[in-house]
């Protein structure tokens, strides 16, 4: 393929501005705020899967904690009727995201599977992706961070331990997508199958209030999910097309 | 080119040297290390490097019994699952059973026998043998029961499940000593008093929050902390989603916990009148005609006293409220009643079960789908007998003061944590001649043994495990090792059946591991044909492999009827609080938050995890209520002495919208003095400064019952969260519906069991 | 008087002379320890024993899979263990001092501390099973192996195409085999890139195509982690 | 042979009158050197023109170009989809546009300077045989202003030196090539 | 000395900055000394403690991702479009009163220039892979993205330094000709090739001019586009209180208002060290002030508009970040920028300040001080209250920050004394130009004439 076709296929190819919807998958996940109870399982499920590092309370006293996913809490209203409403936070793979287009480096940017990706090694530590991000779920290393032995022995081998100055944050577990397809293939399947890829936060939610999977595919559970009335994203003004819809917190009468 | 005399020349050559020496430098300063592959001498048969394999086994990180799958890479743990096959928890895992992985990794874990070289509670441990270390504890425990003073021997070990309490009950007879007590702190001594007292059985139900319509919770924090709370949020997420008719959860303490923020309504009730609450809505049930039972009128007599304008008097709950309650409540159907320890930690706390039992009596709610079910046969399971309440372990230090205990053998279990200052159970522990401790870390408790032998954790352990209140039928698991023993630690079983046969007492079993086999080879040769196969070998490799086995046999058996001097016996007083209340204007709720009873405040994850409800980490606060903060004029972070009568813990304040103005609560958990170096000095300890108060129906301490007062010290420290600003200030963040779109069915959980 | 700048030019050419050769020094000894360190004469690390590849690969003709036997089926190619060693050399050579040291390890019941040679940065995810499925041989990416009694750490492939006679098993036709890395080829993203853009995988197999260059794995992800 | 006479004068209008002289006494175009911009040479020496507008007008139309091209091409080689955008996206595009358009107007701007004022001196000899040796006066860097006139013959010497030095010449010198 | 130009001679020039290069006092190497070990103690070994430690060693956290290193960046930007954009403005323009300043003006645009680069280097969290963000073919294949804001500031920045380095370079080809003749050694090799054999003839003073001319029409709109993109670094983003189109203008204005600033700073000092007294008047110290003065106007306006827009916004974050700016925890700075650049400025409208030294000083050192709190301002408090209100958090520099931040200070200030040194930091053959051109006089032997 001679120089000048590259560049033409390329320009075939991507040209189109939603040509991001024809990739092979579209993850997506919905969050039934309904069912979410704030426990946290997911928050150490996704520490636990991804290496996040254990920063110690002097980084968390200066704001420097990793949190790929977190909990934020609003509460409403004065006692008596108070309400505390959460909602898990993670990084939305907006599909328009903000992000994606101010990495000089192109270390974050859209991959064929739908998702907003961060390549560490790539990335210089502008941190001007976190400054993008509305959602502010981007986190950055501030300094190395280290295990104390034997607690890196629970190192996921899978996830790279990422180095100082690298920015990183919530990647759907594209390690265990990777897994899936790499199964999916030894199978002889072409594609994955729905249920297949469950992130860390979706497997362990005790109240299951999270649906992980392709969007592109109608017969999906996400799908069906993404259906439900009560669907809606955070921030959707902001236009940043996001790949995590939540599902409105029902307020009953008693 | 130029002419080149001498010194030019001198200096081209020393230019060139040295860039040459900067590139060799420069490339290998760039260069990675070099590293080893160590292949095995003997290939594994299910080990690949690079390729993950999963082993199915149970969480005991606290007594709900969730199966896990924990996967491991080159023979290592790498993450602990929920086992989907396991109908407990389905899939689902809390932070803390995740964090079992740092049990195992932990920093801090011992790892070989020690011995007390100094004085006790020094930390001048120094490293024995095994064999030292066995023989040491075998001749004392010889002497004794060769002496026939096997009763001045203890055993205090943590909850142990299973076929392992049976060989530690073998070991103690072998010993010849009835002291073998278990002791969890948050083990529910009063919902075991109330159900017997109402149901005439020593057993916890099925609270099935699965398939109920309307769920009326008083202080029980389903969700995070009480019983089984995967299980629990699986039921509560499939009500929330049961179809058109979605579950209505009532949620009455004077605190709100993770459960209270998820309901629907929240019932800042006084604390310790939940009961009255009860009964107060059993009382409208009764007198509107929604019950209709032949022992009504015993009914109504015994309830007479609970008008609702009395109670909404003795509650601080409107009038109103408790009718709606009550009606939806008796409307709902099914409809469930639950009392955790924000009920049952009182003065009354028994009566208040009872009152809570009562009013799922009356709305028909026993024996039924979406209501409180009593597995018909807990296989297994063990019996709630030996555990030891607070009574229990303050005669065990009664006895020891008196010099009745030669010897306290301890398991995995921290009473000095969690025992009130008051109870003086650490001082008694000085007058006990010889304490061996089984922990894999040296806590409050094993910091005082003379000798340690430290135990395997859970995961490099056989075991297994029968969840008491169960998933509506009887189900049980075996919790394997997944990983080869990292240290010079020995499994508990092993520790205690070499002791039996030093003694001279040798137990049926060779090994833990043999124990559990044959105790699950008598569960085959009961079971039914459902679960046969071939032989017990096939049975065991396949129960290994699900990590999980149940039977299906649950029956609506229960719908008998508490007889007239039950009903008679219904009844709750106002609680009692120790402390005046006008020096002590507060009453102090110690709540359990993510670290469990404090066990696991040693795990940095559990650490690091932001509070559900407050998003602090590291750390212990106080919660009070905005007007209180107000009138006291205190903030967040000023920190503040809490004395009770008994003593006097330091903690900052957190203004917390949802607490009574009247209440204060404290997380328990942090406040360690030797835990580790996650966990030590960090963070203050409320059980310290409770009243020893206790609940004679429960023998348990009512822990919510310490009037305490605020006393400021004029410092100011900054609380560590992750939260920024906890309103979201009309920025829609969190959207709710209270329209018809909720109807929708999305996630509907169907409960499954794979059995074997 | 002459204002051209020649004079100061010649005036400074000592100056640039000897900025000169402190620069190329640095090029200079930057290759002296590529040579020395790469080089595979040199290179190749000491391993705890004196095994040799050209023996079992190339004059035995042992399949690389027999040893590397994960190579298949795992990310990681794995390393034989002792046991299998032992399998042979029960047999074989059993007087030779190295199987000696080899039976020493076996009833010593200690593995043998070999010395990795071909590592990847912590952030590369590379798997053998697909690309040892896919085809590909050995050698593309490791180099001659079975002709080096010590392994190197840069494969240098001299003989081009020819190297392609797979151990995997299978021979292998210039339609299925992929192209050799190329001479001085370091193991580097281009050298993976490369390939990835010539090839597609029809039917599991790497096939060369010339009009693949987008579609097969040049995700950043497919190689990251 | 080959000799340059310089003459130098104290203020600029007597350097561009003998300046007028040498050139109407068909002695060749001389050279004015002064320590600042002389205003009124045009009208004297005939008007100058430069290519340097033209080198800048190249540079500008190259590095525009070729700033398109290299955000064009290098984004189509290896596609980052980023922000959900067309992989050519004009308005970032055209910022770097324009960033390359200045940029290589500025460096063409200057080669083009280079190249019609000859600069640096002594550098392009190999083109300008003519250029070898260049008179100069260090003076005419601080206050004096010379007029230098290039002579082929000892005639023209002795007719340069005395038309200098009737428009007022404070020094003549004759600034032979020094080889 | 001390008199008006006019009364000056050529040489009188000539030799004062001559002189002001090889003549070197005592206390000129005390000044570098000091200047450079500040630059070693504040700068250099804080970044390499930082670089060895992680961005961690300076205050930044979750939301508030930049800091002061961006702060700085931004000012340092700011400052240099003192220079080369005054200086092509009032050539094109042909003001006369440039000539003495531009040369050193120019200067601040360079150093500043590249002291605003090594603040990226320092913002970054690996700048040992800077270069990723440079389009240059490599094995990996990978190139910077273009569509990235901090691209073009890349690239408008390299172009900008260019652009003013060739600038600076020009303008001074004729003056290094000049201090040539008058050095020896070393020096005489380094400004002969400096002033690549300038003679001074007719066609080169020609060529000069129009390659002067259309590098300076070239670099207006360059330098205007330069800060207009720093500003996109923000107002790219949906941050609340930094998506503003506002913003572009915004920036520039006050870009060249802290550069003016910066130039009547470093034009006192000029006078009062290198005894450029004669050249450096009250003319232009008079005539900064009233460009100090639109300036300020400008800025005001600007800073109302903005405050408006976020008051009528109605939006919630944009009241949300506007009312923090005015007054949360930042807000005493909020205050003293207004202070000293809003109100402080207004002196100027005064002549009697405008024509008085010190005061001048004060003042223009007050503006740079409120325009690094703008700076500073625009990172902090927009980035500590985004979208997420529990995702809010707050900014305090560390010590690294604060010492890296003098130590930049230090840094230019080296740079500065070095290019004293080196470059005449008056433009000899213009300030020439101002005088009135000797007239015909009686022949004389030339006096002092250069080696």
């Amino acid at each position: 393929m001679s120089f000048l076709d590259r560049i033409t296929e390329g320009w075939r190819k991507n040209r189109k501005p939603g040509y991001y919807e024809d990739f092979d998958y579209h993850w997506a996940m919905t969050i039934d705020l309904d069912q979410c109870s704030g426990c946290g399982a997911c928050v150490t499920a996704c520490q636990a899967e991804n290496n996040l590092p254990i920063v110690g309370e002097d980084a968390f006293t200066k704001g420097r904690e990793i949190k790929w996913l977190r909990i934020e809490h609003y509460w409403e209203g004065e006692y008596p009727d108070v309400k505390l409403n959460v909602i898990p936070m993670m990084c939305q793979h907006c599909d328009s995201a903000p992000c994606e287009t101010v990495c000089p480096v192109s270390a974050t940017y859209h991959n064929q599977d739908g998702l907003n990706t961060q390549i560490y090694n790539r990335c210089i530590g502008t941190r001007s992706c976190a400054v993008y991000c509305p959602y502010e779920v981007r986190y950055f290393n501030y300094n190395d961070h280290t295990w104390e032995s034997p607690l890196d022995q629970q190192l996921n081998p899978d996830v790279s331990v990422r180095e100082k100055g690298v920015m990183e944050k919530c990647t759907f577990c594209i390690q265990r997508i990777r897994q899936a397809k790499d199964n999916a293939k030894d199978d002889g399947r072409r594609r994955v199958r729905d249920g297949e890829v469950q992130p860390a936060c979706v497997q362990t939610c005790p109240s299951k209030a999270m649906v992980f999977g392709d969007r592109n595919d109608p017969q999906s559970q996400v799908s069906q999910s993404l259906n439900d009335p009560r669907s809606y994203k955070v921030l959707d003004e902001l236009n940043t097309n996001s790949s995590v819809v939540y599902l409105k917190k029902v307020e009953a009468e008693g | 080119m130029p002419n080149i005399d001498r010194r030019d020349f001198i200096k081209l050559v020393g230019a060139g040297g040295v860039g040459v020496g900067a590139g060799v430098v420069l490339r290998e300063s760039i260069k990675h290390p070099k590293e080893h592959l160590i292949p095995h001498v003997l290939a594994p048969e299910d080990y690949s490097s690079g390729v993950a394999t999963w082993y199915n086994s149970v969480c005991s990180m606290c007594s709900a019994g969730c199966g896990i799958s924990v996967r491991t890479r080159e023979g290592r743990a790498k993450k602990i699952e929920g086992n989907p096959s396991h109908a407990v928890n389905q899939g689902g895992l809390c932070a803390v059973g995740q964090a079992g992985l740092q049990v195992l990794y932990n920093p801090d874990r011992l790892t070989g026998p020690l011995l007390q070289s100094a004085n006790r509670g020094s930390d001048g441990f120094t490293q024995i043998t095994w064999e030292d270390g066995l023989t040491r504890v075998a001749s004392r425990l010889d002497v004794l029961r060769a002496a026939g003073r096997g009763n001045r021997i203890a055993l205090l070990t943590r909850g142990v499940g299973g076929h392992l309490a049976e060989l530690l009950e073998s070991f103690a007879e072998g010993v010849g000593t009835d002291q073998l007590h278990h002791y969890d702190y948050d083990h529910p001594h009063a919902l075991y008093a109330a159900n017997e007292r109402f149901f005439g059985k020593q057993h916890l139900p099925y609270y099935d929050l699965s398939n109920t319509r309307h769920l009326l919770s008083f202080g029980a924090d389903y969700l995070a902390g009480w019983l089984s709370p995967v299980h629990h949020s699986l039921g509560f997420a499939n009500s929330r989603h049961g179809g058109d008719n979605r579950g209505y959860f009532v949620q009455i303490e004077p605190r709100m916990s993770p459960s209270g923020a998820a309901a629907d309504e929240w019932v800042p009730a006084k604390p310790g009148t939940e009961g009255i609450l009860a009964l107060g809505l059993a009382h409208h049930i009764v007198a509107s005609g929604h019950y209709e039972g032949e022992d009504i009128n015993e009914w109504k007599d015994v309830l007479s006293a609970y008008t609702l304008e009395k109670v909404a008097e003795e509650t601080d709950v409107s009038e109103s409220v408790l009718r709606r309650l009550a009606e939806s409540f008796a409307n709902a159907s099914p409809s469930l009643a639950i009392g955790g320890d924000g009920a049952g930690n009182n003065s009354n706390g028994v009566d208040t079960l009872v009152a809570i039992n009562a009013l799922n009596y009356l709305a028909g709610n026993v024996g039924e789908v979406g209501g409180v079910i009593f597995n018909p046969d807990p296989a297994g399971a063990t019996s709630h007998s030996r555990q030891a309440n607070y009574q229990t372990l303050a005669q065990l230090a009664e006895s020891a003061r008196a010099g009745e205990i030669d010897v306290l053998i301890l398991n995995d279990v921290n009473p000095v944590f969690t025992m009130p200052l008051a109870s003086e159970f650490k001082a008694a522990l000085a007058q006990i001649p010889f304490i061996v401790s089984l922990s894999s870390f040296i806590d409050e408790t094993s910091a005082l043994a003379d000798v340690i032998l430290p135990s395997h954790t859970y995961l490099e352990s056989w075991g297994d495990a029968f969840p008491e209140q169960g998933v509506g039928f009887s189900i049980g698991a075996v919790s394997q090792p997944v990983i080869a023993p990292l240290y010079n630690t020995k499994a508990t079983g092993d520790i205690v059946l070499d002791l039996a046969r030093r003694i001279g007492k040798p137990m049926r079993w060779d090994s833990t591991e043999d124990c559990i086999k044959d105790g699950w080879n008598k569960i085959y040769q009961e079971s039914d044909s459902n679960t046969r196969t071939e032989s017990f070998e096939s049975f065991w490799t396949a129960l290994l492999k699900a990590g999980v086995w149940g039977k299906k046999n649950h029956l609506k058996t229960d719908t008998s009827r508490p007889n007239a001097n039950t009903i008679a016996s219904i009844g709750v007083d106002a609680p009692t609080f120790s402390g005046d209340a006008e020096l002590y204007p507060f009453v102090l709720q110690p709540y359990r938050s993510g670290m469990h009873d404090g066990r696991a405040a040693n795990l940095p994850w559990i650490q690091e995890l932001p509070d559900a409800m407050t998003s602090v980490v590291y750390g212990s606060w106080v919660e009070i209520n905005p007007k209180t903060a107000k009138d006291l004029g205190l903030t967040e972070g000023d920190l503040v002495d809490i004395e009770s009568v008994e003593g006097a813990v330091r903690a900052p304040i957190l203004v917390y919208p949802a607490i009574r103005p009247d209440v204060i609560a404290m997380p328990i958990g942090q406040g360690h003095t030797n835990y580790g170096r996650y966990a030590s000095n960090r963070g203050a300890n409320p059980l310290e400064i409770l009243s020893p108060l206790v609940d004679d129906n429960s023998g348990n301490v009512a822990s919510n019952a310490t009037r305490v007062k605020i006393v400021a010290t004029g410092k100011h420290v900054e609380i560590v969260k992750t939260g920024g600003k906890s309103r979201d200030l009309g920025r829609d963040i969190v959207q709710t519906t209270g329209g018809d779109d909720h109807t929708a069915q999305t996630n509907s959980i169907p409960i499954t069991v794979i059995p074997t | 008087m002459n204002v051209s700048i020649q004079p100061a030019l010649k005036s400074l050419q000592t100056a640039a002379l000897i900025a000169v050769v402190a620069v190329v020094g640095i090029f200079v000894g930057y290759f002296i320890d590529f040579l020395i360190t790469d080089n595979p004469e040199v290179s190749a690390p000491e391993q705890p024993i004196a095994f040799s590849h050209k023996i079992h690969a190339g004059d035995n003709e042992i399949p690389c899979q027999y040893c590397h036997t994960e190579a298949r089926r795992s990310p990681s190619a794995g390393v034989p263990s002792v046991n299998k060693c032992m399998g042979c050399h029960n047999e074989v050579a059993t007087e030779s001092p190295l199987i000696r040291q080899v039976s020493e390890y076996w009833e010593n019941k200690e593995p043998i501390p070999w010395v990795k040679v071909h590592d990847l940065p912590d952030f590369v995810h590379f798997t053998h099973k697909r690309h040892v499925q896919a085809g590909i041989a050995c050698q593309t990416c490791h180099g001659p192996v079975e002709t080096m009694d010590k392994i190197s750490v840069h494969s240098r492939n001299n003989d081009g195409p020819t190297l392609l006679a797979s151990t995997t098993g299978e021979i292998m036709n210039s339609e299925t085999s992929a192209v050799a890395a190329t001479q001085n080829d370091h193991w580097e993203m281009g050298l993976c890139l490369n390939c990835h853009k010539q090839h597609d995988v029809v039917d599991g197999k790497a096939v060369r195509v010339d009009d693949g260059g987008f579609d097969n794995g040049l995700d950043c992800w497919t190689c990251h982690k | 042979m080959k000799n340059f006479v310089v003459g130098l004068f104290g203020d600029p209008e007597s350097a561009l009158a003998a300046a007028g002289s040498i050139q109407t006494a068909d002695l060749g175009t001389p050279e004015l050197m002064s320590p600042v911009p002389m205003e009124g040479v045009e009208e004297v020496l005939g008007e100058k023109k430069s290519v340097i507008k033209r080198f800048s007008l190249f540079g500008a139309i190259f590095g525009g170009i070729s700033g398109f091209l290299l955000a064009a091409i290098t984004a189509v080689l290896y596609a980052h989809p980023t922000g959900g955008r067309p992989i050519i996206t004009f308005p970032p595009y055209l910022i770097i546009t324009y960033e390359l358009t200045i940029l290589f107007g500025i460096v063409f701007t200057v080669i083009g300077f280079f190249v019609s004022a000859r600069l640096p001196n002594g550098l392009w000899t190999a083109w300008w045989k003519q250029d070898e040796n260049r008179p100069y006066v260090p003076e005419a860097a601080v206050n004096k202003f010379a007029v230098s006139v290039t002579c082929t013959s000892n005639e023209s010497v002795q007719q340069a030196e005395a038309i200098l030095r009737t428009a007022g010449a404070e020094e003549v010198r004759d600034v032979t090539e020094e080889n | 000395m001390h008199g008006e130009p006019n009364q000056l001679k050529y040489t009188d020039i000539h030799n004062d900055v001559v002189r002001s290069i090889v003549e070197t006092g005592p206390n000129y190497y005390i000044a570098l000394v000091t200047a450079f070990a500040l630059t070693l103690i504040c700068f250099f070994f804080p970044w390499f403690y930082q670089l060895y430690y992680g961005i961690g060693a300076a205050g930044m956290n979750h939301p508030s991702v930049w800091g002061t290193y961006l702060a700085s960046f931004i000012f340092w930007i700011g400052l240099s479009h003192s220079g080369t954009l005054l200086s092509c403005v009032l050539h094109i323009t042909n003001s006369s009163w440039r000539k003495a300043m531009y040369r050193s003006a120019e200067a601040m645009t360079l150093f500043s220039l590249v002291v605003a680069a090594i603040m990226v280097m320092v913002h970054v969290g690996r700048p040992w892979f800077i270069h990723w963000a440079a389009p240059y073919p490599n094995q990996m294949e990978m190139w910077p993205n273009f569509r990235s804001p901090l691209l073009f500031d890349v690239m408008a920045i390299t172009t900008y330094l260019t652009g003013s380095t060739i600038f600076i370079y020009m303008g001074s080809i004729p003056d290094f000709a000049a201090v040539r003749d008058r050095t020896r050694g070393w020096r005489n090799t380094m400004y002969s090739l400096m002033s690549l054999g300038w003679r001074g003839t007719d066609t080169e003073w020609h060529r000069l001019h129009w390659a002067y001319t259309f590098l300076a029409v070239l670099i207006i709109p360059l330098a205007v586009s330069v800060h207009s993109i720093v500003s996109w670094d923000f107002a790219m983003s949906i941050v609340p209180a930094l998506h503003q189109t506002i913003f572009a203008p915004y920036f520039v204005v006050g870009a060249i208002y802290s550069g003016t600033a910066g130039i009547v700073t470093v034009m006192f000092v000029l006078r009062k060290f290198m005894d450029f007294g004669q050249y450096i008047t009250e003319l232009h110290f008079d005539n900064l002030g009233k460009l100090l003065l639109v300036l300020s106007l400008l800025w005001t306006y600007i800073n109302v508009v903005e405050v408006f827009t976020g008051f009528y916004s109605g939006a919630s974050g944009e009241t949300e970040a506007l009312n923090y700016r005015l007054f949360g925890f930042y807000a005493p700075l909020y205050w003293e920028m207004i202070t000293f650049c809003a109100i402080a400025p207004l002196l100027c409208a005064f002549k009697s300040f405008r024509t008085s030294f010190v005061p001048m000083l004060v003042l223009s050192i007050a503006i740079n001080i409120g325009m690094y709190t703008e700076r500073f301002l625009i990172v902090a408090t927009s980035l500590s209250r985004q979208y997420l209100p529990d995702a809010w958090g707050l900014y305090v520099p560390s010590a690294v920050e604060i010492s890296i931040l003098l130590g930049t200070f230090a840094l230019f200030t080296t740079l500065f004394l070095l290019f004293v040194k080196v470059f005449p930091s008056v433009s000899m053959y213009e300030v020439k130009e101002t005088m009135e051109s000797p007239k015909k006089s009686p022949p004389a032997a030339s006096e002092g004439s250069p080696a």
